[in-house]
């Protein structure tokens, strides 16, 4: 399998909590947790089932049958508003890049799961908090153009805190130029399914979020449109515990399944064998 | 406090002072030319230090100067409007408002966020800050109008979609997306101004559009600055700094292509002449309209794909020069 | 005007307790009303606003500028079940026609209003409780057909108990049966407006109702699916007093608009003039 | 109390003890062939007395029998289900299954109205009424359904739409009207079966289909026997004779042109052998969706406006000669 070139960014070099050690600390029940069983284990803890986020890669190699046809991955940020807070934005970029491995916050590509061919988008938190900036915006939307035009479907797993404040009203855009995109897509007969993860917040779950066929949620997962912190501040009181997770939308109908990591590829592979009943070679 | 309404005193004091001269001349007989004229002249130039030029900060408040025209002073002004309620499921928004309307001699849909003009609306009205209740209300509107082949007509001002708990279990990540889609896929005009605050997707929900008209210290922002500051610098009071960074005014988002026009306002903001700026601003839509009427609905829905294709600024030959690899 | 046929049956002529005195008692403030001032005020009661139950000759005249062409006025009701319970189904029709006048549950025609061409449909609860039979489902497509044909538009006015009983199933079907001829008259790109008026409940509620484009129900009129004692039976306690009204329905955001009747006419006027900008000679 | 379980009992003893003596045979090596044989021939006797020919009433009694197969027994036997939750907007229904499915060879999205087999579960799926958000899920799979270009199946069993007040307060009646012109309007074959009780119009909310399948013993009515029987008589006890009148039986229905197929059911209903009645069933859906297969959208479309714009009984040659004029 080739590896594309944002899997061979520097990641494991850099300095990282989550690379600096052998062990883990699950941030649910606390157990230490050796770190190759967890990878072994999908990033789910063995002892309280707690999910945790998972990197673009490895969410690659766990769907996957082998090759990862990377698409758009020259798209990348620039700087149209000059920002700068205690750091620039470029700066920022460049130290998530070395923090993520990641060239942006989703990776986009073609390749088979279960023997069918699939358009896929995989955001990551570790990229400026999943945000959606002109690249996200553009890589998604090429994905779609190109699934549309190869009638493959389209599973994209969502990750992010909203539209990326360091473009500012470019970023707000890329919810309408997502959605644009998913319309002529989803139009055309075209299957859309998305899998919500931790956290899928703002811009991205008010636009291709929530515009899917069928929505998927990981087990626990946040979501919602406004952060738990606005809520709190705004009616001033504190949330209930289970507000926003994934058990919370399935029980308010607004998401089709919570599915738990470990079943994932084969939830996957039974809808996509829905639509696409035409398998191709593995 | 809003900044705006704060140093304007001294001018409105001024213009009461001109008013009062006048009346006093008119009554007495006495010629109190010079002196009116000496004020007058000292007004204009208040002003024009006032004005001349804000800073976006300024103008955010500007934007939401308790004064300032709301939707529902455009919808008043409109040849004839007929309000649709509901969502058919669940609720009537008030912070959304829709219906049948008649605009520069066309028959329109018409969808405006409603803020309220004192608190009691504020509060009938959530502050215009739609539920989804509210958007879906909206998409109703938006279907019967591509259905009907009547343009669509938005008017944008709102903080932001309503953050509250019913909202969330409503699903206002759902309802937002689903006018995004629907503004997508309509087979008719629509033509989006941002009267007031463009307070995000709250905001984008109804600017979807085939051509978006902002008033000029209209502000229309991926965050408010209070929020964006408080993330960046753990500090709202940052807001200013923020206001500026976030390029949120009319002539910064022309330049980035994500406006078409910008309609003036009167020195001093819009509310200073509130009847001829809504005037204004719906004969630019009326224009706007009578552009887009020339074009079939697969013009503009391709045009529409391609305006929204090339949003955003990226670099695509492979990776910058940012950072260290 | 020529009379349509069903404005000459011999409604007048029957004792009925609506013809038979020169004064009405207001059902709601008891207020004994004169007949003819009645009339003039559009059976609204003077006094407190009451909006009278209204014959469907008397709603053609209120709204239309001048003729009404009738269309379907031969489709009548047969007896496809040989229905009798404490009379024959024949009979109870035979009974309702010398009632209400009418020859059905529904007339439907053409004519125009403020100068504007129209498709019109009204029911009348004086003829077997405005209850949906094949008869009101065949004039129902009929006259969607017509308006779809030369691109009317369609103005229904709904009375009606539900379905009737005494067709069995065949009355059922008329649900099915109305709403894909509003399907395919309102896809056509055609304006569709209904008035809801009292009562409005169960196969007409759930059916064409409630699919049109604009939905106006007029001051207190009783709108809903299940009847008030069906839902009062179930839950076993007293429903508030506002529930299923038109009122309530607005509020809860299942209707566009509560008109009085005074203001009606002038209402549907600007309605058209919104959809069907040329105007015809009146 | 239903007739038909209170009828079967005596059927039930005597199988009982065919069972019994059949073990007693083969445990002790006796020959108790003949004792047996007479038995046997007695019970089936019985049951062709019994059920060979069943009033209209003890039919309704059949379609709400505790151990008939339920929709969710239906789900079950599907080559594969993934269900589909939720409306996106307020909840999701457990009286109103949906999801994707395999079914005879071929990939479809399914819907099933769904009763409970005990008390705790009719509680969970409120006796197979759905709520105004069930029937927006299914409108939605419905819609999903057309726009993927999969065949849709619906399985017809409820005692009637939801009649509670959130219910009323969600618009009913909307939530059905809108399946019925979704149904109306999809781009793909429809097969809806009656399984059970086709309760109104909360049944016929899934019932607009190309081609509609009755279970044998299952009832279609416009109306509950006991609910027309006190409207008409005020006498709740006189459902068996409203329900002779209604014409609610598979036969009766299939004469009016209403159904278009009958599954037979063994004797004694289909929980004497719900496996095999199930599996005629799924045979039937999929002999059906062969043959719709042949069909371009646009030919379904049109077939079934005009499969609907022929429904009715009436008289269209002037006023029939009922009552005087
Ligand atoms: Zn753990
Ligand atoms: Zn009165």
């Amino acid at each position: 399998m080739p590896i594309p070139d944002w899997m061979r960014l520097p990641r494991a070099n850099a300095p990282q909590e989550r690379d600096a050690t052998l062990w883990e600390r699950c941030p649910k029940c606390s157990e230490m947790l050796y770190r190759k069983d967890l990878e072994q284990h999908l990033w789910v803890c063995s002892r309280c089932g707690h999910h945790f986020r998972m990197h673009a890669s490895d969410r690659v190699h766990m769907l996957l049958d082998g090759e990862f046809q990377e698409i758009a991955a020259q798209v990348a940020p620039s700087d149209p508003l000059h920002w700068t807070d205690k750091r620039t934005y470029p700066a920022k970029i460049a130290a998530d890049r070395i923090k993520s491995g990641l060239t942006e916050a989703i990776v986009v590509g073609t390749g088979t799961l279960a023997g069918q061919r699939l358009a896929l988008g995989i955001m990551d938190f570790s990229f400026r908090g999943g945000t959606m900036g002109s690249v996200v915006g553009e890589r998604l939307v090429r994905l779609f153009e190109h699934a549309l035009h190869h009638h493959f479907p389209v599973v994209l797993f969502t990750a992010s805190g909203g539209a990326r404040m360091e473009e500012g009203m470019l970023a707000l855009m890329q919810m309408a130029k997502s959605s644009a995109a998913v319309k002529r897509f989803t139009d055309a007969g075209n299957f859309y399914a998305v899998v919500l993860t931790d956290p899928t917040t703002g811009g991205v779950s008010a636009s291709f979020a929530f515009q899917a066929d069928v929505i998927i949620a990981e087990s626990k997962a946040s979501i919602g449109f406004a952060g738990r912190r606005v809520i709190e501040q705004t009616i001033r009181q504190r949330l209930p515990e289970n507000f926003q997770t994934a058990e919370f939308l399935l029980e308010k109908g607004q998401i089709d399944m919570v599915v738990s990591r470990h079943e994932l590829r084969d939830t996957l592979a039974r809808l996509l064998g829905y639509v696409a009943p035409a398998t191709v070679p593995a | 406090m809003n900044v705006i309404v704060e140093r304007e005193k001294g001018l409105l004091e001024l213009e009461a002072r001109i008013a009062e001269l006048r009346s006093v001349a008119a009554a007495q007989s006495v010629d109190l030319h010079s002196e009116i004229g000496v004020l007058e002249a000292k007004a204009t130039q208040v002003a024009q230090e006032m004005f001349g030029a804000m800073t976006p900060w300024e103008r955010v408040h500007m934007a939401r100067h308790p004064r300032r025209p709301l939707g529902s002073d455009y919808l008043l002004a409109l040849d004839a409007f007929d309000e649709l309620h509901g969502d058919r499921h669940f609720g009537d928004d008030a912070a959304l408002v829709g219906g049948l309307a008649r605009l520069a001699g066309r028959n329109v849909v018409v969808l405006a966020q409603v803020k309220g003009r004192d608190t009691k609306q504020n509060i009938a009205r959530n502050f215009g800050m739609p539920a989804p209740h509210g958007y879906r209300k909206a998409k109703r509107l938006m279907e019967l109008a591509s259905r009907l082949g009547l343009p669509l007509v938005t008017l944008i001002d709102t903080p932001g979609a309503d953050p509250g708990i019913a909202s969330e279990e409503h699903n206002q990540s759902e309802a937002i997306a689903a006018c995004l889609t629907t503004l997508a896929g309509v087979k008719v005009p629509v033509v989006a101004t941002v009267i007031g605050e463009g307070g995000s997707g709250g905001a984008l929900a109804l600017g979807l559009a085939d051509y978006v008209i902002m008033l000029e210290h209209s502000v229309y922002s991926v965050a408010s600055p209070e929020g964006c500051a408080a993330i960046l610098w753990g500090d709202a009071a940052k807001a200013d700094e923020a206001a500026a960074r976030l390029r949120l005014t009319s002539d910064d988002l022309k330049k980035f292509g994500i406006i078409d026009e910008i309609v003036p306002e009167p020195l001093g903001g819009a509310h200073r002449d509130s009847t001829q700026t809504v005037a204004d601003v719906l004969a630019a839509i009326g224009g706007a309209l009578d552009t887009l009427a020339a074009h079939s609905p697969q013009e503009l829905l391709d045009a529409r794909y391609a305006k929204y294709r090339k949003m955003g600024a990226f670099l695509d030959t492979g990776l910058p020069t940012v950072g260290a690899r």
